[in-house]
């Protein structure tokens, strides 16, 4: 029951739930929602694979690097968030289709 | 240190017997049934405990704020008013549950949950001794601050789903308060952790010895240190007085649950209550010896040769007496949380962000260097032992 | 002992460098700019004293020191184009040396008193230290060009010195004058350098006694004149500008415009000496080319025309100048009759006398001062008696006009008369140097005589501006005034430069040792140069005593014994006709303006069209302005302009403008229709057509692109045929 | 026994909390279930006897990650007004059905692509039977501070880099 394909299916879950976010989403914070579960998702195959395959423990730190990258993401892209709403007064994607101001 | 509660009960004959027994009683193979009934035993005793130590921290809060203040506190209901936290919660109980209008239902039902959530999870690590440990998960700090980062999401959720503004900066202080606080408290344990060796609050423990001198607290100037900001950060994470911000009455009403009414502001109480206990009680295992009873009284092995008693008996007798040590302090350091509240006044906002970033993460990590370097040097020996052993070594430079 | 280029280099960069340090402090420190000029030429005095001294005991008269560093190197493959600068110092060099800086520091000294009333005090001493080191430079120089590159730079100081007083109506154009006038002759001498470079590869002097030695010149003719003659006459062309020499002398005399120690300075010591230095270290050349009767024909031409004009000057100044000039000729009569030893002793000689007749006149000038223009007095006519009111400069003057009318047992005396005695020897030799010979001593006669001239017309009789005489005070001794004086005319006597008062060894005072002149200088001896060598900059050259023997004095002069005493014979009639010469000049000076018993007026009279003609200076100034400028080169100028405005201006540029306006027309079509509509509109065109594409497609909406994306990836891995 | 009931109950977790932040109208109940999602991740990977990394999750995403979300959803979200300057909705739509056909589209193309990936995957794979992982804490941080020592200090300086730059954008200026 617990084997790699189960793994792998939820993973893949994960994966797609996070492109129709980031696809169906109009909100900028929201689409970080997906950004995470996409992560998520990769951070998972990575352990299990290691789990079922090879056993040696470098999918655990890649997982562990991709967690890293995540916090990093959400801490600069939600900076990037709050300063935009502060100039733009808007969190909807497609006002952040200029390249000026 | 056994690796859960199920692993010490396999040590004695007669839970063997016992298991074999049922198994042929049933019909299969019982060892995973009993363990699930042992854990689950043992859980909802733990659980109901706490939430009686977490009704009896309210009591003794008014019992200890009285007595401060010179009054006479709650002494109407049962002897010397003990059972006064029943009558509360009975009141709760039977109170009109209150929706505000414009709240968001579900946050606002699961807010108090998730507080309860998070604190109950922290139990499965938390040692009260060396055979009452849920579980002693090779990773138990990192798990317990992970489970508890829990309780700030319920206080932002609560803070939120309300409605109100002064739920909602409630809320949010609290929420920044407890993420910022977890920072000087991570790097206090982790070097709690460069001297113990471990993660798990087994190995926390068991590197420390029954007498105060072989406590990490005293083991060097940087534990010492290390002690109070840990502590300091504790009261913050639980947003205990001085640091109560989020419930500050005369700016804020009530703060995060100023909306909750009956049973489910119970729960935001209780939580508090219980969260306290709990830090108490890592502060307790980090730096004051835990569950250790001086002269190693604790593993029952004296009782067995000196006293001649059965090894069962000799075992749990030791047990109880670890599980006396560590309720004691943890008690007392629940004391002293107390007496904290009542007796410094609340400080501003700003002067709690600038606690935590300009004074206590910098002497944290200043700790952290501090207790790396001693480790190197000393080769991890307390100050007592370096002392000591300099004192031998001019002893018989003499010779 | 050791010569590297930090024993030699200060005499020529101490001036150099109080120039560059006074032309920035002059007009807040002037008394400190002063101070730093004088100090610094009398360092490099002692410094080319030690070099003087060093050429004249130890090293032996053929030795020279010659160090060169590379100025450029354009050599390319087989075709060698490389420019050497350094030094070249024999032992004419050295005695150069220390008469330039001796002569000169003694004119700095004189300048403090001179100048120092002057508003222009600091400036003067600027000019003065780049004057010096200039001509220092030259004196050291070891090719041609960098002899050129400091006559250039000395013209330019002299231009600067003679239009000192730029207010005074005529100064500007007397240094414009000296400028332009002295330029002719570098146009010739560059051509000459050019010449020289074409045959030999080279113009350090090294390399042309070697090549000359060589024979390098034989057989080469530029337009059918042998090259060597071409290279010599215009070397020599050079010399008559700077010199002052027969058609070129105009400049001269308009040089006075300057303050009267840079007159001294220029007349003696420096600029006047540079000509003369240039044709004696191209001397070989000169013999190469047989210009020898040429230069010997113009000096005497000098010598004698120059002193005719000095009969009739009024001017003090302007009689100094004209004997300048006559005096000029006499050394270039001794490079000409082949007299190289004399020439160059008349060199040091009459820079000597004549830097202390101009600082003479100067410190009578000075005194003299009217008070109704606020001018300074330099006319004769209204002097007179002033050997009362100035003793002391009248006795330094006396000692210098004894020189250079040849009075026995004075140096202009040993001097002058081996150049005349020379000349009188080729003479009987040769028909054709009669006439040099002839020139020579009748100037001699009237250089004493307008000497003399004007020695009584300024110091004895009556004066006769009364109210001038009554305001000049007494002269009082002073150091800045006196003590360079003192030393000039002490230096005016005949044994400092041979031991036998007349030269011809009628009288031996000291035996031979005292004959250092001769055994010093001697022609350069061109077979040595065929194994010449030139050391690095910055080598230390060590020459010991022992491997240089000085040359012995030889009064046969390396002749066999007969011929010698025909020389002797010859010179001893030459002295004895100059001796008689001098005299009688003195004697018809003083019937004439001492005793007064000759009357001037009478000869005036009597040759009344040859008084106005050397009034006139023989019209050589209308000559070539009228003749020359007027009718020469203004037509001359019209024609040129007439070409560039009416031909080159009307048809060329006018008729190129014509071409220009139809291609530009063209152009124009071209512009408007291919490149503007075509090219630049239709580029835009497809920019903006292509924009509406792609504009589409970067919108800026995220999520689009993430949609491409996937599909695009999607398509790649459908691809891959896993 | 126990595993299987882990696996499933944090199978569920996760995929419900995924599809709930697929289809939550509510920016604040996406957070919420996302957060649940995680909790999900972290039981599988505790399943899988990844403990370290199960609770790193715990630590990142339940302290830090989701309440930053949260915090910028409550910073972004507070003006009453429902349309800016430039005509769009002030609190974006949590999608129309516009985007979710678009979605859909793209969800459907990414999975087949996906699933033809993974269908050659598992046919090539063969279950092995590996043994469990017993305490993962030591193995990893040998391995990070051997092995794996570069990628360890570049992410520090990345964390750091992260630090600085988030401080630096959000903080409020004038204009």
């Amino acid at each position: 029951m617990i084997s790699l394909s189960s793994y792998l299916f939820i993973s893949f879950t994960l994966f797609v739930a996070g492109i129709a976010v980031m696809i169906a989403r109009k909100n900028i914070i929201a689409m970080m929602l997906g950004i995470e579960l996409i992560l998520n998702s990769a951070a998972l195959n990575f352990a299990a694979y290691t789990r079922f395959i090879n056993n040696n423990l470098e999918g655990h730190l890649m997982s562990l690097f991709i967690i890293v990258i995540a916090a990093a993401e959400a801490a600069v892209g939600l900076a990037i968030v709050i300063r935009f709403f502060q100039i733009k007064e808007t969190i909807h994607i497609d006002d952040a289709a200029q390249l000026q101001s | 240190m056994s690796l859960s509660i199920n692993d010490y009960l396999n040590q004695f004959e007669a839970h063997q017997k016992a298991i074999s027994f049922i198994s042929e009683l049933l019909g299969f193979d019982a060892s995973g049934l009993i363990t699930f009934l042992v854990f689950a035993t043992a859980a909802f005793v733990v659980v109901n405990v706490m939430a009686l130590i977490g009704g009896l921290g309210t009591y003794a809060e008014r019992k200890i704020s009285a007595d401060i203040q010179l009054r006479q506190g709650p002494n109407r209901v049962g002897p010397y008013g003990l059972l006064q936290f029943l009558a509360d919660g009975v009141k709760m109980i039977m109170k009109e549950d209150i929706f505000p209008a414009q709240a968001d239902r579900t946050l606002f039902n699961l807010a108090p949950l998730l507080a309860l959530i998070g604190v109950f999870a922290t139990l499965a690590v938390l040692p009260f001794s060396s055979g009452l440990t849920l579980t002693n998960l090779n990773i138990g700090v990192f798990y317990l601050i992970g489970v508890s980062s829990l309780v700030g999401v319920a206080v932002f959720l609560g803070g939120y789903s309300a409605n109100s503004k002064w739920s909602m900066l409630g809320g949010m202080r609290g929420a920044s308060q407890i993420i910022s606080y977890e920072v000087p408290v991570t790097i206090t344990i982790l070097s709690i952790v460069l001297m113990s060796g471990g993660l798990s609050f087994g190995s926390f423990v068991e590197s420390q010895g029954g007498f105060p001198h072989q406590w990490f607290i005293f083991h060097n100037p940087f534990t010492f240190i290390g002690f109070f900001v840990f502590f300091i950060g504790m009261l913050a994470e639980t947003n205990r007085a001085p640091f109560d911000l989020p419930e500050a009455e005369s700016e804020l009403v009530s703060g995060y649950h100023t909306e909750y009414t009956g049973m489910r502001f119970g729960l935001f109480a209780l939580a508090e209550y219980i969260e306290v206990f709990v830090l108490c009680g890592v502060a307790a295992a980090a730096f004051l010896g835990g569950y250790k009873v001086p002269f190693d009284l604790g593993n029952g092995v004296v009782f067995v040769e000196k006293l001649g008693l059965p090894a069962i008996i000799g075992k749990n007798i030791g047990q109880v007496l670890q599980l006396g040590s560590f309720l004691t302090k943890t008690l007392f350091l629940y004391y002293v949380v107390i007496w904290v509240r009542w007796t410094f006044p609340r400080i501003r906002v700003d002067q709690v962000m600038t606690i935590c970033w300009k004074y206590l993460t910098p002497i944290a990590l200043f700790n952290l260097v501090g207790i790396t370097l001693w480790v190197f040097a000393f080769d991890g020996q307390s100050i007592w032992e370096v002392l000591s052993h300099m004192g031998g070594g001019a002893h018989g430079g003499g010779h | 002992m050791e010569y590297t280029i930090s024993t030699i280099a200060p005499i020529v960069l101490l001036p150099f460098f109080a120039f560059v340090i006074n032309a920035f402090i002059v007009k807040r420190f002037t008394t400190l700019a002063v101070i730093i000029s004088c100090a610094s030429i009398v360092g490099s005095f002692f410094y080319a004293a030690r070099v003087f001294f060093d050429f004249l005991n130890v090293f032996s008269a053929d030795y020279y020191i010659h160090k060169t560093f590379t100025w450029f190197d354009l050599s390319y493959g087989s075709f060698p184009f490389k420019m050497d600068m350094g030094i070249y110092i024999d032992n004419m060099t050295a005695t150069m040396l220390f008469m330039v800086t001796g002569v000169a520091s003694l004119i700095h000294i004189f300048s403090t008193y001179y100048m120092h009333d002057d508003k222009r005090y600091g400036r003067f001493f600027v000019y003065l230290s780049l004057f010096t080191s200039a001509m220092l430079a030259l004196v050291l120089s070891e090719n041609l060009i960098s002899v050129f590159i400091f006559w250039e730079l000395m013209g330019f100081c002299s231009y600067s010195l003679i239009g000192f007083y730029y207010e005074k109506e005529g100064a500007g154009n007397a240094s414009m004058k000296a400028f332009m006038t002295t330029r002719v002759g570098d146009v010739f001498f560059l051509l000459g350098i050019l010449a020289i470079w074409s045959v030999v590869g080279s113009v350090s002097f090294v390399d042309i006694y070697q090549a000359i030695g060589m024979g390098k010149f034989n057989g080469l003719y530029a337009l059918g004149i042998p090259l060597a003659t071409f290279a010599g006459f215009s070397v020599f062309m050079g010399t008559i500008g700077k010199s002052a020499q027969f058609p070129l002398q105009v400049w001269l005399p308009d040089a006075m415009f300057g303050p009267t120690p840079c007159s001294a300075l220029i007349h003696a010591a420096t600029m006047v000496a540079a000509g003369v230095y240039l044709s004696l270290r191209c001397y070989p050349l000169m013999e190469a080319g047989h210009l020898t009767t040429f230069i010997a024909y113009i000096g005497g031409i000098t010598a004698f025309g120059a002193a005719t004009i000095a009969l009739v000057q009024t001017d003090i100044k302007a009689v100094l100048a004209y004997s300048t000039i006559s005096q000029l000729g006499y050394m270039v009569l001794g490079v000409g009759v082949g007299s190289y030893n004399a020439a160059f002793m008349h060199l040091i000689t009459h820079a000597v006398f004549k830097a202390c007749l101009f600082l003479s006149a100067g410190s009578v000038i000075h005194s003299l001062h009217d008070h109704h223009t606020h001018a300074h007095v330099q006319e004769m006519p209204r002097m007179g008696g002033l050997k009362s009111k100035m003793p002391y400069t009248f006795l330094a003057m006396l000692f210098c006009t004894l020189a250079i009318a040849g009075i026995p047992f004075f140096s202009g005396f040993v001097s002058k008369d081996r150049i005349l005695g020379d000349a009188l020897l080729m003479a009987l030799d040769n028909k054709v140097y009669w006439v040099p010979a002839v020139l020579g001593f009748g100037g001699a006669l009237l250089t004493a005589f307008y000497m003399f001239r004007m020695m009584f017309l300024t110091f004895f009789g009556e004066p006769r501006d009364k109210e001038l005489f009554d305001h000049t005070k007494k002269e009082t001794l002073s150091w800045n005034r006196n003590l360079p004086l003192l030393i000039l005319s002490l230096f005016t006597l005949g044994a400092f430069y041979s031991g036998s008062l007349t030269g011809q060894g009628f009288i031996k005072v000291a035996g031979e040792k005292y004959e250092w002149f001769q055994t010093l200088i001697e022609k350069p001896n061109l077979l040595k140069f065929n194994n010449k060598e030139s050391q690095a900059f910055g080598f230390a050259s060590n020459p010991s005593s022992e491997t240089f023997q000085k040359s012995k004095y030889d009064s046969n002069h390396g002749l066999s014994a007969e011929k010698a005493h025909h020389v002797h014979h010859v010179h001893h009639i030459g002295a004895l006709i100059s001796i008689v010469i001098a005299f009688s000049g003195v004697f018809i000076a003083a019937m004439m303006y001492f005793w007064r018993s000759w009357n001037p007026g009478f000869w005036v009279s009597l040759f009344s069209r040859w008084y106005r003609a050397l009034q006139n200076k023989y019209y050589f100034d209308d000559l070539y302005i009228k003749g020359f400028i007027q009718k020469g080169l203004l037509p001359l100028n019209n024609f040129l302009a007439f070409v560039d405005m009416g031909i080159y201006d009307r048809y060329a540029v006018d008729g190129w403008e014509k071409v220009n306006r139809v291609m530009f027309t063209m152009a124009k079509w071209f512009d408007n229709i291919i490149v503007d509509t075509v090219a630049v509109d239709g580029t835009g065109a497809s920019v903006r057509f292509f924009n509406v594409i792609l504009r589409t497609i970067q919108s800026g909406k995220i999520q689009f692109y993430f949609i491409m994306i996937i599909l695009v990836l999607t398509g790649y891995i459908w691809t891959l045929n896993i | 026994m126990f595993e299987n009931t882990l696996f499933f109950l944090s199978a569920a977790l996760c995929i419900i909390g995924a599809a709930g932040v697929v289809f939550s109208k509510n920016l604040m109940h996406a957070c919420v279930l996302l957060l649940a999602s995680l909790f999900g991740v972290a039981g599988l990977y505790a399943v899988i006897g990844a403990d370290f990394l199960a609770a790193s999750q715990l630590v990142i995403y339940a302290g830090g990650v989701v309440i930053l979300m949260l915090f910028a959803v409550m910073l972004t979200g507070g003006s009453s007004e429902n349309s800016n300057k430039f005509g769009i909705e002030k609190i974006p739509g949590m999608g129309s059905t516009k985007t979710y056909v678009f979605a859909g589209f793209s969800v459907l193309v990414i999975s087949f692509t996906i699933l033809k990936l993974m269908a050659n995957f598992m046919k090539s794979y063969t279950k092995g039977e590996l043994p469990a992982f017993s305490s993962t804490v030591e193995k990893i941080g040998t391995l990070l501070v051997t092995d794996h020592v570069l990628a360890f200090e570049i992410s520090s300086i990345l964390l750091l880099g992260a630090l600085v730059g988030a401080a630096v954008i959000a903080r409020p200026r004038k204009g």
